[in-house]
């Protein structure tokens, strides 16, 4: 289940989705935004995507996390629009037999969206506002 | 050909549009297409990020070549997550 | 938050908890009971604790994981009684400013749980039923 | 003197109880309580299991001196998870 969505994200259901009898261990990541960034006091992120593609290389990084890793399922859904300080943008739930292939796997997935997907955030912050990682000559913020 | 062509973030915002349809000649190339656009749409010609290009929803390089309908989509640095 | 209880655990609610401002990420592990183990067809997981000691040993965790990393708050639920298949019996949620503290502290709170925290499996399978760890000479079986 | 004890999980199941008060001489170590009990529950004896041992909550070494109403556990492998 690799979904770009407009509205919240519900945790429970990519949790339920991934919940599995062959699995004794899921692992989730939810990126949630900060009130604060490089020193700016941020009031608000807003995501844009090309949700077609990035639909499709959220799926792309679920197969990729299948071939190395032993894991039964994986949920992505991330939010666009607006998403206001606490509240997620992205989550990531992964189950497997072992707990180690669900932590890894989680992890490799939140670098990949990192990494390929494409989404943009715009951070706007008290002063103005940027979009993220395109900051002439700056690497991209890390969270 | 015509080719539809997709700007997101800070590209839309710098060509004031979101979505073109855009005429080339047979046989361009995706740069070829991004030169074209520059010279349209001048506020696109700063070249101060690195730019990754979609063809249909796949990642290409530049050197690429089009064909008739191909959506072409020119990918700022990405920052999801 | 560090608790030992006798009925489902609610990870909105764990993750309501850990949720913060300074936070750009949350990382959940939920244990869940697997079908199968060793070879042995399960059929559910019975587990004892000796609570008092163990939500100290959890919250003695926490204290260490805010040590080690910066993370903005953890909360740990471990249930005991019967868990069947596919039900947690444990979840952990921490936030951080940044990821990568998030992952780590949650990858260190369940490895301290399966090695310190007084809390013990029965595993009830077709044909018998035994606790986990204990089998003479053999090593505590993985998740 | 008076200490609480606590069993759990197998030796719960191999004491056939949870909790049990033992009267033992002042100056006790954990490590002799541990004798006295397997003395009185002959099914605790087999050294089958790395046993840990808690005094009021807190994990102590054998050699640890116990006090007046201590509450001491015994504690098998955990599995917790």
């Amino acid at each position: 289940m690799f979904r770009v969505v407009r509205e919240p994200i519900n945790l429970q259901e990519l949790v339920t989705y991934v919940t599995h009898p062959s699995a004794g261990a899921i692992a989730t990541f939810i990126g949630t935004t900060r009130n604060n960034n490089e020193g700016r006091k941020v009031i608000a992120l807003d995501y844009e995507a090309y949700p077609e593609m990035a639909e499709k290389e959220l799926a792309r990084i679920g197969e990729e996390a299948k071939r190395n890793w032993k894991i039964e399922r994986m949920a992505i859904t991330h939010r666009i629009g607006p998403v206001q300080i606490t509240e997620p943008s992205v989550i990531i739930a992964v189950s497997a037999a072992h707990r180690d292939d669900a932590f890894q796997a989680c992890r490799f997935a939140i670098e990949e969206i990192k990494k390929t997907v494409p989404i943009w955030k715009k951070e706007v912050f008290e002063g103005g506002e940027v979009w993220i990682g395109t900051q002439t000559g700056q690497p991209l913020a890390g969270r | 050909m015509k080719i539809k062509v997709k700007f997101f973030a800070i590209l839309r915002e710098r060509a004031g549009v979101g979505e073109v349809t855009k005429e080339i000649p047979e046989g361009s190339t995706v740069a070829d297409l991004w030169q074209a656009l520059k010279n349209e749409y001048p506020k696109l010609a700063p070249v101060d990020m690195r730019l990754l290009y979609a063809v249909n929803r796949n990642y290409v390089n530049p050197d690429h070549a089009l064909k008739e309908r191909d959506e072409v989509a020119f990918v700022p640095p990405v920052s999801g997550g």
